[in-house]
């Protein structure tokens, strides 16, 4: 079953007001942001977003106004500062966020995708952000009925809809994704829905003489979408380098406040991912730059 | 060729890796120090990184947990689950890197919220707090960086004192920080300063933390970094002085 | 660190007698009966054999008086047979068995390779499987702490030593397999020690240019063995199929009783498992006519 | 072109396949019906198989769940744990085959133990049970493999009666059981004769079975096999009859 939709049509199905959004990619790596863009211009709000390293689409999404909480392990972009929106929306109330270690976020992850009401961890013992988390009736403290020592019970996260962008997939939705996968596997086993970016869109079957090295299989996945760079100012390993400077750039007008912010998205978004990396890299060089430097670094 | 400060936290870091450790760490001078030690005496020494990096050989110079040169050459490209649960809470890993905007006299460490400012949060630390065999914080020596109990505990040193640790069920650590003025060290008690840096007094430590720790009756002090470890340090690990723009600036 | 050895240093190492054996393959394929020959050889006796489907390396096992227990999901050879050595050694009561679903195994495996003291599951409710694992100790019956609904608790399953063959490895002990894993990545994390025999060991960082491709890194691995055609007469997938003429012979033995087993071990395995294919093979024109029936598989 | 009775049993199980469905089958006959399915009337229904093989393009004729000809051209080639976690207990596969040596009034499954007599175990079957909407069972219609109980409850159909099952914890179910008599079918309930095999009675039936099972009123007669059907069977599915010797020697 041939899935390929636009990103247009693909948000449009399947991110709805309200909705749990598990969020692909870490930091400067592989974030699904022509998903996230298309989301920013379709506009659902009260959206929960949940990942374990959340970085510029939530910054994107919050300063957007489209989020009411986040459950996660950290939001930041480490070397380039954190996520200013989100923290400024979190300081003022206006984003309710459950804290959780980063095991502890890819344990509720896994399972969701076993089928499995909740997973034990030994993470998060004696802290407050055990306290936090069993207030908000995601855990529970328990004790292991075999030895009897403790245990942290953690409720199964199953997303609404994943968003995550890959090196390749098929037609029918099978991926192959290049380097680290994060908690990106295991989140999308978990959701109800999963939309998949990827930089190609092969003919249907094109992995299956190496099935070994699918990522993720169709089964998981709703809709294929074909974005060249569609990662971009993160990175795609094999493919891109992260962008530096537009990341730098982002987080200035981060720093300044959430009007920048949304000046910016304003400035730069416009009506598809294409025009956006128009409007950045006109020439094309940059895109060809990041490339350049990736195969030095592989 | 004399050490800056934040150098002397890098080498003094480094030499707390054995050489065959497995050693999780996440970037910035954790990972210069790890990174060191593998060049000098722990060239064994194995890197372990919560993105899901199996063993990579770090190409200069990443700022980031997921960044291609920290993906380099890798015994495995894996997942966070695989990382932090198969390797980290399975035990196989001795030591982990934190950082954190508070440490407080029971090694607890806070990433999350101080006075009402929100910070990034724990990321993959608890965990690696929780797990791992030892602990080693580098960090500026800043009064309020080490206050007398966290504003909010996301990873665990030795929570409320001595027996509390393994009460809630978390196994045994050793803490050890090292500032730009001593090292200080713990294992289910409070934070002991056992060696001050080339230059700094008991007095200097006294003044800039937020209560009053113990001393170890005989002190050490941190020995100074040899050349070929500065010339590593500046040539090959961090050649664009990513983590040291106090370098550029020289 | 480069961890070659041969056969014989690997298990003299790390097999002892009363070790729970994690093994590797499932049925037909990819058993690892180069390691299995040698630990008849070496005759560690007392073993606890543990796996998901336990086939030709356990009756060898069994029939050579080196097995007390066995832990499993079935154990059988589907269209050959069930494992006669086995099954009389049970049905006598001189090994005692632990019955699991597959499903089940694979949860005690996952529990053992993460860390942690057990895992939940919602497979054996209401099953006499699930009565007997409770009186082993080794199940409880619980309930996930959220919605209150009935689950079972398994305790880790963490093998003394794994056995498994694989594709490739180089010599720091870094793993490709091709074709299913079935429950052996899990079991190898979660054991204590792991020898890994393979078609080809390549030097040290041979996968380093697509180290996504590794199916188990070396961090797991104890000590490689390399032995072409190491399962034969199972099958390695994309190197040869399996032979089912020798399958075949062995479970007429079988059939014929433990005395006839013993009989074929004795005249076929020989001082080493060069000698065990030169025996069966002289030629090489069976293992020849499996690779290439192979190549028409895939 | 008549079809043999065990050929009618691999039809009729193909037709409890709905195109789209995802379905877990072992070896035997019950991978031959699902291959049929998906070359008639279900080209879309998709194979799991518990090794790990995820949507396989079945080449024939696979003897073993990790034969290679189930592992050719696959979607995904993982783990068991995928495949019986991360599908079948995650709720994605609607039907599962199995089989087993008794199938009792409530249509629980033994394949562990039958009088004292070691069976090769569960397997995978425990958990598609546990876990499948539907669960189909192709089996010779012999009165010892119908008893009352099973001597073992391996797989759950709805234990010892109504409401047992969800009791238990488990899921609602659907059980078909196909032998070379009858169809018989249960939901929360004890096994009842819906269709019978053409040609055979409801005398045959319970002349042959160990418990008295329920009649539908209006029982229907199970269609016979197309000649497409019997020839995809023998000369593309099966073509060396592999799990049709009886076809050899005629």
């Amino acid at each position: 079953m041939h899935k390929l939709l636009t990103a247009a049509e693909a948000v449009s199905r399947f991110v709805r007001p309200g909705a749990v959004l598990g969020m692909g990619g870490q930091n400067i790596n592989r974030c699904p942001m022509a998903l996230v863009h298309e989301v920013i211009r379709q506009g659902p709000g009260e959206l929960t977003v949940v990942g374990c390293n959340l970085s510029l689409p939530l910054d994107m999404l919050v300063a957007a106004g489209l989020v009411a909480r986040t459950e996660q392990g950290t939001g930041n972009l480490e070397r380039y500062g954190t996520l200013f929106a989100w923290r400024r929306a979190v300081e003022r109330g206006e984003v309710s966020v459950g804290d959780h270690s980063h095991l502890a976020m890819a344990t509720r992850f896994a399972a969701g995708a076993l089928g499995l009401p909740y997973l034990p961890t030994r993470s998060l013992l004696g802290t407050d952000l055990l306290a936090d988390l069993v207030r908000d009736g995601v855990a529970r403290e328990g004790a292991d009925p075999f030895e009897n020592r403790p245990v942290v019970l953690l409720r199964a996260m199953r997303p609404d809809v994943a968003l995550i962008h890959a090196n390749r997939a098929d037609l029918n939705g099978n991926v192959v994704i290049e380097g680290v996968t994060s908690h990106e596997v295991d989140m999308v086993r978990a959701a109800h829905a999963t939309i998949v970016s990827a930089e190609e869109v092969l003919p249907a079957g094109a992995f299956a003489d190496r099935p070994e090295q699918v990522t993720i299989p169709e089964a998981y996945v709703s809709a294929v979408v074909e974005q060249p760079y569609g990662a971009f100012p993160t990175s795609v390993y094999r493919a891109y380098d992260f962008a530096e400077g537009e990341i730098k750039e982002y987080q200035a007008r981060g720093r300044e406040g959430d009007e920048r912010v949304r000046g910016w998205l304003a400035a730069n978004l416009g009506a598809s991912f294409e025009e956006y990396l128009k409007t950045r890299d006109a020439s094309g060089d940059l895109r060809r730059e990041l490339a350049e430097q990736m195969r030095r670094l592989v | 060729m004399n050490a800056l400060p934040r150098e002397l936290l890098v080498v003094e870091g480094a030499r707390q890796i054995r050489d065959g450790d497995l050693v999780i760490v996440g970037t910035g001078l954790p990972l210069l120090a790890a990174t060191l030690a593998q060049r000098t005496h722990a060239p064994d020494a194995k890197l372990v990184i919560e993105s899901g990096v199996i063993f990579p050989k770090v190409m200069p110079t990443p700022v980031s947990v997921v960044d291609p040169r920290l993906m380099h050459g890798a015994s495995r490209h894996g997942t966070l689950f695989e990382a932090l649960g198969g390797m980290v809470q399975r035990g196989l890993v001795r030591t982990g890197f934190l950082g954190g905007a508070q440490v407080d006299e029971f090694g607890n460490i806070n990433s999350t919220w101080v006075a009402g400012k929100r910070l990034p949060g724990s990321g993959g630390a608890n965990d690696i707090a929780s797990h791992c065999g030892q602990v080693v914080v580098l960090t500026d020596h800043e009064r309020r960086r080490f206050p007398a109990r966290c504003d909010y505990v996301t990873s665990p040193g030795f929570l409320g004192g001595p027996g509390e640790r393994a009460k809630a069920g978390l196994g045994p650590l050793k803490v050890k920080v090292v500032t730009t003025l001593c090292v200080m060290e713990a294992e289910d008690s409070a934070l002991t300063v056992t060696a001050l840096m080339p230059g700094a007094s008991a007095q200097d430590v006294l003044d800039n933390t937020g209560f009053i720790p113990k001393f170890r009756d005989s002190l050490d002090t941190v020995v100074l970094p040899d050349p070929e470890e500065i010339r590593l340090l500046r040539e090959e690990i961090d050649p664009a002085c990513v983590y040291f723009p106090e370098r550029k600036t020289r």
